[in-house]
């Protein structure tokens, strides 16, 4: 492997006197899909929170793409080239589709690019996900699905080297999960990082080419999926035995 | 047509004057000012509280460090009105962004009280300052002939601009309306009012999106304060008098989140609306009915909108049209 | 986006037309002319609701008492007396639209003031303005700045308000023979002016000021600053305060006692009905201001007692949400229109040139007694009172309507009792 | 009555006047500390109910003090007509106060909770509900400041201790046993029983209440009503300490907000401690530093706890 585009290194975060994440470190190669799992309350989503800038790690450093991002604020780091959605979709919800595209577009894009070339932009995006009727509805209006897509395509809409998809995929259905990775797919093989978190087994195994496994804050297991399958740490941590 | 908007603002600003220039009827001024006023206090307070979702409490914090500058300045350079507005938006800019800074971690009802807590705090300062007049109040007598590069701007003997004070202040508070429904305009239809918009619906989806969610807020804040103590800065010269009750009362505070509400908060021109039929609905029940059932139309009203009219008249209007 | 647009200015009209239509029916309404058979208005702003209410309501039912008394004997100029007036809400903001309306659209031939000085100060300019008399009721020196020769003011606390407010009370006080002073006033305009006028009055006798401090309005228990002021030892307490805090330190002297021997000069509101009667014994011994109480001295008021029966018998008849005594502000808010009346006749037309120098030229008789207006407006000489709670047994709001519970001490001339000790009293 | 205090005669020698400084500033400190105690225990009968409100269901009823006021004049009615005492009065017109709440809270949630509308138009509804409720006032009680009678106005115990001299007032020892007994019961309730977990449970998380099996909205209508009862008592200790008007209520609505938020929303207890630490304040700088700084010191208290700690001195979670 050449230079990681994210190096996690000994990250550490605690909550008042409970420690969330201890001494967590990775690598995420550049093109890689990476995958994340662990029981609930592992501490996955307090990792991506420490990448993506929401929490601020206590110990240990992460590097991204060579930079130190300690200290850096959330929107830097977008500005950066890391982008996450989040489990629960967080549409902006006064906005049109379309807005919530522009957002992004915006804040991040060419200063001063027109309307026009921004709303273009927006609605390739839009296109990609098939979601190019609904780019004047209200988010008000959209299903469990759609949601997702949005949240997506709102992230993709920022431009990010390394996208972290934070169960993406939970509570769909079957057909509505191998959309989605397909559209995963397609944006990976277009050159894009992702870690992808999920609790449904069959898309993190498919999708992955490298996975680790998070239990009680502590990485416990690294591999590719086939390893991580066949992992007895895994699977006690998540049978409980 | 381009520069509709600006056009309009200017239209409506030769109205105002010739409305002086005319004078149909000196009661007119006098009401139609509270009326500009609310205008621009409502859509002042709009920008951070409509646009950004942050309810400020504190209105009559920031009206009466405008109005209390001005008094300042009065007292200590014999300032005219102009250099008097200027000022308290400066002032009250300053004080609108250190309260950003102050409360950047507060959210929702916490940054609210916390605006409201400044209001008392700044309000306690100004009842023991004796140099502004204390709690006792200080009146002054208005500015006799104003000018401003040898120009008179009050004469009633004709040859100036304005045939008496009132005018005067009627016509400075039309422009400041409409230079603040102007800002708001601007702010709204760019990105910065998106970025304030996604601010409300969700501040870390916001901040994940790229936005740069606490300098807007702080750029949120500044301006909205500023614009607000520029309200409050008129307000001592329309009285000739001032005491920290009636520059700190919590009617502005009512007030200013009541007008966009009724208006509609999405838009610019929610909080005009508001404002105006608020505005114009308080002066005219003060002259007719005249007793405590005014209070009671204020508390019907509101009532009625926010359960009725959840997005104010404009909103309202806009769905009946769809 | 168009459409949107469209319906933005549909709604900007409508708020529009809506705002024209106001002030146009605002301002078309009375177009009649005044003509000689007509009414002549009296017009004025009054708190009928907010802070002053209490105060403001009196003085209402006073007035329209006088418009009664007034139409009966043939009115003004042989024109019968209309009364203008719109509530203020206790908020000055609100004053000069009321003031502006009054004279620009409902033509009233004459204003007068609303109750208190924060009320009167915002309609100075207005009526200056316009060049006209302009009668006061209660305004604490707001004619010092403008020096508006056709202003008049029934506060009867000589011609440098502050200072002869308590004025009377620091003679009383010299029985005393104290050193020492503590101050204590709200922070509200009115009571800061007493403080201000008291200061002065110490100065004069050379007491030397050991606490001087101000309470803010919300104030819910004050033994820790009467704490405070008795750690002071001062020989006496001056207290200048609104009816909450009146009450508040009423009770809070009770419970914590104090050494001052005299308590007490400028608190509003132990005038008041509501609050004699609650408070009943511990009033007992606090020396305070007053303009009318049912001594007998006080005949040199003739009528007022008069005056106060009828208040009483219309408040009670007409079940109105009013003070029950009315002893406070009823002969006050009656004399001023009375006055204005009675220039009015005597002028025989309505030049407000020559109402204004008759105004400053004579002495009126009122129920207020002779009322004499100086250079700046104000009463000629203090007539404010300093009186002695004595003698109270219980809340039995009868007990003050009746001569003894609040004894004379100062002007000498018509004193009914003697000044003394606080605790003396207790 | 109190009697007077005996005057020390002055004395000559310099160690003796210090010592005396000294008693002084030792009796001041400590009654002072009594006092703002006490006053404490008054801010908390008028702040617990919007603990429960405005902290555990996030209503932001900014008539609250404006109920109080309201209570405090059925406690004038019930005293002045049938000279019945102010605190039994309180407690008499309780189940009213539970009874607006339940209704209030009624209409609240059919036009706010269901459509999920913003706190900010619920809050013009409260705004609404204050003017309404003071014109109500005006027109039947008219603007007079009003007060009531019972024995313990107007006196207090006062005793020696140690050679420091100590004077509490009844009316204030009395709102601050009934306060601290209603705050004791209140938080027992919410913290011991099924109902008080499940209102507890409302403000965090919805969902586990459903899989509890518990109505949330008949939970919430509960509380609020709850809440809102406290206003019988609060009103009755309000006017026993002073005198009350139609538009008192408003000079309060700062304070019990500060006190609720301070403590921390959703904590009982810690109303009651933020309580304790504002009437403190307010009375250490009443005594020592002159009344009229009292509000910049008590709301720059919250502002500064607000810096440091945005969820209050209890509160625990988002800030949101």
């Amino acid at each position: 492997m050449s230079e990681p585009l994210l190096k996690v290194d000994s990250v550490t975060k605690n909550f008042g006197g409970f420690t969330a994440l201890s001494n967590v470190t990775t690598e995420v190669g550049v093109g890689e899909r990476f995958g994340l799992i662990g029981p609930n309350g592992s501490g996955k989503t307090t990792l991506i929170n420490c990448i993506s800038g929401m929490l601020t790690n206590d110990g240990g450093n992460i590097i991204f793409d060579g930079q130190n991002l300690n200290g850096m604020k959330a929107h830097k780091r977008t500005a950066a080239g890391i982008t996450r959605t989040f489990q629960i979709p967080r549409p902006f919800h006064s906005m049109t589709v379309m807005d919530n595209l522009k957002i992004p577009i915006e804040f991040l894009g060419i200063a001063g690019a027109s309307q026009k070339a921004i709303e273009d932009e927006a609605m390739s995006i839009l296109e990609t996900m098939g979601m190019a009727d609904k780019a004047n509805g209200e988010t008000t209006g959209l299903t469990q699905i759609e949601l997702r897509k949005l949240e997506l395509a709102r992230a993709i809409a920022a431009k990010p080297k390394l996208l972290i998809s934070d169960e993406a995929m939970a509570g769909l259905t079957g057909n509505e999960v191998d959309e989605v990775l397909e559209i995963l797919i397609n944006f990976n093989e277009q050159g894009m990082t992702i870690i992808m978190i999920e609790h449904i087994m069959r898309a993190v195994m498919q999708f992955s080419h490298r996975i680790i496994c998070l239990d009680a804050g502590e990485l416990i297991a690294e591999g590719t999926p086939d390893v991580i399958v066949k992992d007895k740490g895994v699977e006690r941590a998540y049978l409980g035995v | 047509m381009r520069y509709k908007f600006e056009i309009g603002c200017i239209l409506v600003l030769l109205a105002a004057y010739l409305f002086t220039y005319l004078e149909v009827n000196r009661f007119l001024y006098v009401a139609g000012f509270p009326i500009l006023q609310f205008v621009m206090i409502a859509t002042a307070w709009n920008i951070l509280g409509g646009y950004g979702g942050y309810i400020n409490f504190g209105t009559a914090g920031f009206l009466g460090v405008g109005s209390y500058t001005a008094v300042a300045l009065i007292q200590w350079l014999g300032a005219g009105i102009v250099e008097q507005v200027i000022i308290a938006g400066v002032v009250a800019g300053f004080l609108g962004l250190s309260i950003g800074y102050f409360t950047l971690r507060l959210k929702g009802v916490y940054f609210a009280i916390a605006t409201l807590a400044l209001a008392i705090v700044l309000e306690t300062f100004v009842n023991n300052w004796d140099f502004v007049g204390g709690a006792a109040g200080i009146s002054f007598l208005p500015p006799r002939k104003p000018e401003l590069l040898g120009y008179v701007f009050i004469d009633s003997k004709g040859g100036a601009l304005f045939g008496n004070t009132k005018e005067y202040l009627f016509f400075i508070m039309a422009v400041l309306a409409v230079f603040s429904v102007w800002i708001a305009r601007s702010i709204e239809k760019g990105k910065l009012g998106r970025g304030l918009n996604s601010i409300k619906d969700n501040e870390e989806a916001a901040e994940c999106m790229g936005v740069p969610t606490l300098r807007l807020k702080l750029f949120a804040t500044t301006i909205s304060g500023s614009l607000m103590g520029m309200a409050g800065a008129v307000f001592p010269s329309f009285l000739t008098f001032i005491d920290p009750l009636t520059a700190f009362n919590l009617e502005f505070a009512v007030n200013s989140l009541a007008m966009p509400m009724i208006g509609g908060t999405f838009t610019w021109i929610g909080p005009v609306v508001g404002a105006v039929l608020l505005g114009t609905v308080q002066q005219w029940a003060i002259v007719t009915f005249s007793s405590e059932l005014n209070l009671l139309i204020l508390g019907v009203l509101l009532i009625f909108f926010v359960t009725v009219a959840p997005h104010g008249i404009v909103g309202w209007f806009m769905k009946k049209n769809k | 986006m168009t459409r949107i647009m469209k319906y933005r200015v549909r709604v900007m009209l409508l708020a529009g037309l809506f705002a024209v239509a106001f002030m146009l029916t605002s301002v078309t309404a009375p177009v009649a002319q005044a003509q000689n058979k007509d009414p002549i208005k009296i017009g004025f702003s009054m708190a009928l609701t907010g802070a002053l209410a209490g105060g403001g309501k009196q003085s209402l039912v006073a007035m329209q008492i006088w418009q009664d008394d007034i139409n009966k004997k043939g009115g003004i100029l042989g024109r019968q007396v209309e009364l203008v007036f719109y509530d203020d809400q206790t908020n000055p903001k609100n004053v000069p639209g009321i003031y502006s309306k009054l004279l620009d659209v409902d033509k009233v031939d004459f204003v007068v003031s609303g109750y208190g000085t924060n009320l009167i100060a915002p309609a100075m300019p207005v009526v200056i303005d316009r060049d006209i008399v302009f009668m006061g009721l209660f305004g604490m020196n707001n004619n010092h700045k403008w020096n508006y020769e056709k202003y008049f003011q029934i506060l009867p606390a000589g011609p440098s308000p502050a200072v002869g407010f308590s004025g009377s009370w620091f003679e009383a006080i010299k029985a005393f023979k104290p050193k020492t002073i503590a101050l204590l006033a709200a922070d509200a305009e009115f009571a800061q002016n007493l403080k201000e006028g008291a200061v002065e009055n110490a100065k004069a006798m050379g007491l030397e000021i050991v606490y001087n401090q101000n309470y803010p309005p919300n104030t819910s228990d004050f033994t820790p600053i009467v704490r405070a002021v008795n750690s002071k030892k001062p020989d006496i307490f001056y207290i200048a305060s609104y009816p909450n805090g009146s009450s508040g330190l009423v009770r809070a002297i009770a419970e914590v006692g104090t050494d001052a021997k005299a308590v007490g000069g400028g608190m509003v509101g132990l005038q008041y009905a509501g609050l004699m009667s609650g408070l009943g014994p511990n009033l007992n011994g606090f020396l305070n201001y007053d303009f009318f109480v049912p001594e007998p001295t006080m005949n040199l008021y003739p009528g007022a007692s008069n005056l106060i029966e009828r208040y009483q018998k219309k408040v009670k008849a007409e079940n109105l949400k009013v003070d029950e005594l009315g002893y406070y502000l009823v002969p006050w808010a009656y004399a001023y229109v009375d006055i204005l009346g009675q220039a009015v006749n005597a002028v025989g037309k309505i030049d407000h040139e020559a109402i204004a120098e008759y105004l400053h030229k004579t002495k009126f008789t009122t129920v207020v007694g002779d009322v004499q207006f100086g250079e700046n407006g104000e009463w000629t000489e203090s007539k404010t009172l300093a009186v002695q709670y004595q003698g109270i047994k219980n809340n039995d709001l009868d007990q003050f309507t009746k001569a003894g519970t609040r004894k004379i001490m100062f002007p000498a001339d018509i004193k009914t009792g003697e000044v003394k000790p606080f605790n003396e009293l207790r | 009555m109190r009697e007077s205090a005996t005057v020390l005669e002055p004395s000559p020698l310099t160690p003796e006047l210090e010592k005396r400084g000294v008693v002084v500033f030792l009796e001041l400190l400590i009654n002072a500390l009594v006092a703002g105690l006490l006053l404490g225990g008054f801010f908390a009968a008028l702040s617990i109910g919007l603990s429960i409100c405005f902290g555990l269901l996030d209503t932001v009823n900014i008539a609250h003090p404006t109920l109080i006021v309201a209570a405090a004049f059925c406690t004038f009615i019930l005293n002045s007509t049938f000279g019945i005492d102010p605190i039994l009065a309180g407690i008499i017109i309780t189940p009213i106060f539970f009874g607006l709440g339940w209704l209030i809270y009624s209409a609240y949630y059919q036009f706010f909770e269901k459509t999920s509308a913003e706190a900010l138009r619920g809050l013009a509804f409260f705004f609404g509900l204050l003017f309404i409720t003071e014109v109500v006032l005006i027109m039947v009680f008219g603007v007079d400041h009003r007060l009531v009678e019972a024995r313990y106005i107007g006196e207090s115990i006062s005793a020696v201790i140690g050679g420091l001299e100590f004077s509490v007032p009844y009316r204030l020892l009395t709102a601050f046993v009934v306060a601290s007994a209603m705050t004791l019961g209140l938080h027992l309730y919410f913290e011991r029983t099924f109902f008080g977990r499940a209102a507890r449970a409302v403000h965090q998380d919805m969902m586990a209440l459903s899989l509890m099996g518990v109505d949330p909205v008949y939970i919430k209508r509960m509380a609020f009503a709850i809440g809102l009862s406290t206003c019988g008592l609060a009103g009755a200790l309000m006017i026993i300490i002073i005198p009350v008007e139609p538009a008192v209520g408003r000079l309060f609505i700062g304070n019990v907000f500060a006190i609720v938020v301070l403590g921390g929303l959703g904590s009982i207890s810690g109303t009651l401690v933020a309580a304790f630490i504002l009437g403190i304040a307010v009375s250490i700088v009443s005594t020592f530093f002159g009344p009229s700084w009292a509000p910049a010191v008590s709301f720059g208290i919250l502002l500064g706890v607000l810096a440091f700690k945005p969820t209050g001195l209890f509160g625990v979670g988002d800030t949101r």
